[in-house]
Parts: C-alpha cells; structure tokens; sequence
C-alpha cells in the first residue's frame, strides 16, 4: 500500500478538460497549492471547480481563472476577485452558489452514499428554486442533492503513506468532506510520515479516502486579512 | 443615536453565562469585545472553531487558523477545531444559543435580505442562509435606514430573500424591536432618539406600546 | 463555562419515567458505566433506549433490562443477551432493529439538523416497509428520518470542563454521534481535565454537544469476546 | 470438498493489492490468515477502525480495541479509527472495494437472507444490511448446503431479505460461482467434487458452460 506519488505532475495526471474538480480551502486557508499551480500548467481547461471560495486575484484558484480554465464554479462565497467579477458579469463563467453548510453536507454526502437529504438553509430563497419542499416538526425543509466529483484535491498538514491526514487549525474546512467525495482523491501534504507515524486515534481523514498523496513544496500559505493587536504595557 | 460600536455593545447585553454564539461579519464581530464581566461565552466561526479569541499579536499571526471573515485569530484554551460539516452540524442541529449578524432589510414577519443586490456583483450568500434557516435566536445588528435614508424595516423585502420567518430581534442604531407577530415591537429607543423618529424611520408595521425606555448602554 | 457535576447522581438529574435515551458503546466497548448504575439505582422505568447493543445479562444495559427499566429497545443488534430474548420473546419489549448504518446515520443527522435523508441500506426488506422508496442513480434508496433523544449519555476517554471530548480506540464507535443527538448530552469520562489540555486540533466532540460532565469511578471495561494469540518463537 | 479454511483461502485468492476489505463474522474473519504474500490488504472493522491487525498476545488485550464481533484486536502500523458515522459512510459510499460476508440463502438473481428467521429469536441485522446495499463487490462465504442437506442456492429467498439483487459471487464447500443475469454461473468445482454434485446441491437456476476446473487451493 503506497499511494504516493513522485511529482506533483502525476499526481494531478488523468484530470482532463471538462471535469468537476473539489477544490479544499477556505478563502486562501487550506488550499492546495501545488496542485493549483500544476494545474495551471497543465492548460486543462472546461473545469467544473467546486470549492467555497474562488481565490484572489493572483492566487488560489484566482490563478485558474485568469487563464480562464474554469467554465463553471460552485461556491458560497466568491468575493475578493475583480477577474472573477468581470468573467462572471461577461457570462465567460457560470456560478453555481449555495449555501456553505448546504455545500458541506452535500460534499459529505457525496463521499457517504447518501444521494440526497432534507436541510432547512435556502427554504423560501432563490435557492430553493425547483427543490422539493417537505415539512419536518412544523418547518421547511428543501432536499438537496450529494455532490461528487472525478478529482478531489485536498490540503493536509501530515499524511502517510497510507493516504491518512491529519489537519492543522482552521486549514481543515472543507478538505476532509471533499476527501471523501472525489472518485480520485489527490492530498498535498506539508509532511509525508512513514505509517505509525500519526495516532490512529487522531487521523482526521483516514487514507481510504484518498488514492495519491504527495508533499509539496514551498508553500505560501498567504494571509487574507492580517488582523493583529497590539500588545500593551 | 448609536454608532456602530454602540449598537454592538447594546446587543452584547443580550448574552447569557454559556452560551455558544455566532457572529457574523461588520458590527456583530464587535460584539466580542463587550462581554459583560464574568460572562463565559464561547464564539463559534463557521468555518471551523468554537472558542475564537482575539487577533493574535503582531508576528503571531497563523495563516492556519483564521474565521470565518478570513481574518487571523486566535484561539483560547478549551478551543476545538472541526470541519466544515460538523460546524454547519452546530448550526443547523440549534447547538448554539445566538447568531448575530447584519443585513439590507428585515420584514415584519422577520423574513431578512442580507446577500444580494439584483443587478450588482453577487458574491455568495456564505453561511447566512445556514445560520438564519437553523437559528433558534436571530438578533439583526444594522442602521437602522439605508445611505439613502430609506427605512430597512420594511413590510415587505424588496431584495431577494436569505431566510423566512426567522428575525428575533433588532438593534439598530435608533431602537431595539422584538419581531413579533403582529409586526416590529418597539422596546427600547436610542439615546436620545423620539418614539417618532423611530417611527418616521420604520417602514413596516411598528408596535408601540406605553412608555419605551431609553436603552443603556 | 463549567459543565462539570459533582456526582452521577446529579449528572442523569432529569431523566423521567418514559423517557427517550441514546447510550454510546458498541458491545461493552465504549459504555457508559457509571451512569448506567446510577439509571439502575434510580429506579427510572419505561424507557427507550437507543443503543447499537442491549449489553450482556449482567452488564450493561442487560442491568436496566433485568430491573425491567427498559420499555423498548433501538438497536442494531441484540445477542447475546438471555434476559433480554426472554423478554422480547414475551412481548414485554418492543424492539426496533435498525441497520447499523443507518442507526449511525440517523443520531448524526439528528444531532445535525437533517430531519431526514436517503440511504440504500434495507432497501427490498422489511427495513423498509412503510419507507418512501426513490431512485437515485438507477439505485433504489429509502428515505430514513432523524434520531433524537431527551438524553445522549456517552462515555469518553478525556474531557474539559467546557465538554470537549477525546476518545480511545474503538471505545469511540456511536458515542460522538448520540452526544451531538441528545436534548441534553452527559458525558462521563475516565479522566477529567482543565481547558487547553486537549489539543483543539484533535478534540473528536467538541464541548458544544454536551450540557454534563464527570469523572466516572471504577471502569470495569469488560471484555466481551477475549481473543489472543500465543507467541511463537 | 472444502473445509471451512478452503473456503477462506479459496476467496483470499480474490484479494488484490491496495484493497480495503470489510470481512463479516465467520468463514470470512478468516481470510485474514489467507492473505497471499507481498499483497498489500487494510481490513476494515465496521465499529470503526481500518487497518485492523491480528489478535493481541495474551495479556495484551485492550478493552477499548476490539472489532465487530467484540473480539480484541490489534491495529497494524498506519491504521485509523473513526466513529460509526464515518465507517458506514465508507461502506455506504462504496470506498472499500470488497465485503465477505456469510449468509443463510443466496438467490439467483443475487438477493441474500441472513439475519433473520421468523419463529426464532432475531439478533438483528448489525451492519449487514447496510454492507450488501452499497458494496459493488460482494462475495458471500458458506456452505452449499444447510444442516438439514437443503440446497441454500435458491431461486428465491424463503427468509426474510438482508439485500437484494447484490451478491456477486458465491464461494461454497463445493464450488465458485458467479451471479449472473440468468443465475448461478459455476467458475470452479471444489477439490474431487463433480458437476453433478453441485447440480444437486442447487436448486436455483445453475449455468454450467463447458469444462468446470477444479480449484487449486
């Protein structure tokens, strides 16, 4: 059992024009890097990208944008991003929003083979539009579907050999959700352990989930909105 | 009148010793910095931490650890962290007592528009919809009109919707109102604000029964 | 924030006549022991008890079923049990048998705010009369509701004040799943700490879940099926 | 014919490297032992760990370490434990690539029965009914016949259904076989067991297409 790979280059192989793509991260936090940047060289094109946010401008999956490689995006949030704003307002890009917790729970329920269930985020919204409608305990609720995807690209801290990951502070997100919902599920790791190495108490997304892990190189890890105090005497 | 500090350090008396609460982003985000003494109250951010602490000092910052605004943080002892699943789990399942947040318009009947503005740049509804659909406890922090001095308690939104029925409460920088069933209740004025101007300021329908106070703050 | 109570007795305070109880543990692995004892001094009758197992005759929730405490039973699977075969078999419990899956499924989605959600699992048996039955993918799936309790009472390794909760081994099973599904959750814990002990990237309930606390006395911890292999040399 | 263990070795032929394996109680927990050399195998214990390993030595028994039919285990290097949730939602979304399981009926169209049979006490259908719904890969483990000489290959389940249309193949004392859209298809006879043998033993629909190899256990 080795699921490593030698380069980021085969890692991301396989993921071709046209295919939805889960991309981990919340704003800048958590997202691959590595595999974005590949990805870019790549040229591949048509994506379905589905992730919360869609980057900034020179970073994240705002890289994939500016080459214009993303036809369409699923998101709950995609502010920040004047490229994004131009491409989307043009009609060069479908956006797709929904709920956060709504694309959470479908991701999830992608990953665990439910194809579908009842949440109350969204009734009598647009996002509700075309869902079905039932009443649980007196209230609303709409049916949302499972979301999968033919790659997952997710963002670890450590993992093994075995694909288990274990995630650092708010940098976990939606990367174990998408772990599980990817027919193929690349991780990018800061630290690739030996097996033993992580606590099998303790993996926060076990490597059944995932069929490549690597460990990438130089990250960034940009800061969004450096908010500091100081400190008094 | 109250500025937006005001309003925050108004809607922070509302806290009770254990709650868990959801801020969101503007004026609720300030509410952490009034908790009343000796009050225990754990912040959640929907991204994934319960007991978020203040900014980190400078050189401290962790690209690691931000909320839900994307803003660098702390956490304090005691913290968790999860993922995106099990926050919304928190959400939607009620664990948590208050959700704070801003928005464009609230109805009477405490429908809330807070997300888009037909025509300009939309950028997601984030986990608004989440949060207002599942909370048992809404408080809307905002002013009380637009810039364009028009009232943002109105009977009816005009924008499209976040959630249905859902508002608890208001403060604004001219008034507290209940949301109630038979529309806006007032019960606390501004200092030194007239039942009037609250009036004059309120589009939808406004109770006003007997004496209101003038609130504390 | 303290969530910690002084005695067992306190901790079940509350739980009435007829009431509905989820209890963590698969097998005798991972059970509430302390408060089960303290539900069997109690005297509380009529219960429903959601658990994975029924215990054994003289462990576990065998000992609410010997005092006839129990009204009916929510399980996935109940062997093992003589006392309770005895009672079942009479008519004196009703019991609920539920696919293991689902029944963890359905305490996490109730404990989540998912008032129902589809799954294949029963689907073409008696699990799912009375079901509604949808076709997702060409693959039938039937629609299971929610699980809710008046009280989750689970057993963990370590827990804060706050009710932050870390697990061992397999003792983890259903215990994070009932405590995010009770109205009000106790936990018992086999060592009680103070706040920033537990690493908050590696708690697995965060303290949100749970109202109760204690140190529990005594662990049995007892082995259902104690299997070994001899050392060669 | 085989023993109980030729049906475990005959099925750990089966395995290949890299799979994530659910084995259920019985003939199938020993196919652990049976796993060929320098194949690469993670079981899967549905109470909620992968990578489990062989029995500890004695005196090495952890309570809080066992599998799903209560026995203490040990956890190989690189394994992970998770709760239920998480386990079936491996199982449920079809990330472990085979499940054995036994069972007291096989139908040839591939529906299952083993759980329950009316009259007797029922122990409940554990995992099972969640394993056969969604596992793409589905062998079951057991003898051709029941105790009483009764083939239980069938044309239809007399007890009540643990699955339906999901068993993929079928290793008995007597034979391979696959299921097929037109019944069983035998692959293999057991050692010094003839076709006719197995014709016997079956009563559902049985296809036999040329030469039937003997197995080499």
């Amino acid at each position: 059992m080795n699921k490593v790979v030698g380069s980021v280059e085969l890692a991301i192989e396989g993921i071709q024009n046209g295919m939805t793509l889960m991309l981990g991260g919340f704003g800048l936090c958590g997202i691959p890097e590595n595999s974005i940047s590949a990805l870019v060289k790549s040229g591949v094109t048509g994506l379905t990208c589905i992730s919360n946010n869609a980057g900034v401008d020179d970073f994240g999956l705002g890289l994939l944008l500016q080459k214009k490689q993303i036809k369409k995006m699923i998101s709950s949030y995609v502010g920040e991003n004047d490229e994004f704003e131009r491409q989307m307002l043009s009609g060069e890009l479908e956006v797709d929003l929904i709920p956060q917790g709504s694309l959470a729970a479908r991701c999830q329920a992608g990953g665990a083979g439910v194809p579908a269930f009842f949440t109350p985020a969204g009734y009598g919204t647009e996002v509700a539009e075309g869902k079905e409608v039932r009443i649980f305990n007196g209230k609303p609720h709409i049916l949302e579907a499972a979301l999968t995807a033919d790659f997952a690209i997710v963002k670890a801290w450590k993992g093994d050999r075995f694909g288990n990951l274990i995630f650092k502070g708010t940098a976990r997100n939606f990367n174990p959700l998408m772990a599980m919902a990817g027919k193929i599920t690349i991780a990018e790791v800061e630290e690739l352990v030996e097996p033993g190495e992580l606590d099998p108490n303790f993996i926060h997304t076990p490597g059944v989930f995932v069929q490549r892990i690597f460990e990438g190189k130089n990250y960034e890890k940009r800061i969004e909105q450096r908010t500091v105090r100081t400190k008094t005497n | 009148m109250l500025n937006k500090e005001g309003i925050a350090k108004r809607i922070a008396q509302e806290l009770k010793d254990g709650w868990y609460v959801n801020l969101g982003i503007g004026i609720p985000t300030l509410i952490a910095n009034y908790v009343p003494d000796g009050l225990n109250v754990v912040f959640q951010s929907e991204n994934g931490i319960l007991g978020m602490g203040p900014f980190p000092f400078e050189g401290e910052e962790d690209a690691d650890l931000i909320n839900a605004g994307k803003q660098t943080i702390t956490a304090m002892p005691g913290a968790a962290i999860f993922d995106s699943a099990t926050s919304f789990a928190m959400i939607r399942g009620q664990h948590i007592q208050l959700t704070v947040l801003g928005a464009m318009e609230v109805a009477d009947n405490g429908d809330i528009a807070n997300w888009k503005i037909p025509g300009k740049m939309v950028k997601g509804m984030g986990g608004a919809m989440d949060l207002v659909a599942s909370a048992d406890n809404i408080i809307v922090a905002m002013m009380h009109t637009n810039r364009a001095g028009k009232s943002k308690l109105l009977s009816k939104c005009t924008l499209p919707l976040t959630g249905v029925n859902c508002v608890k409460k208001i403060v604004t920088n001219l008034a507290v109102l209940d949301v109630t069933p038979d529309g806006f209740k007032l019960i606390e004025r501004a200092p030194g604000v007239s039942v009037e101007e609250i009036q004059n300021a309120t589009a939808g329908r406004l109770i006003v029964e007997g004496d209101i106070p003038e609130m504390v703050v």
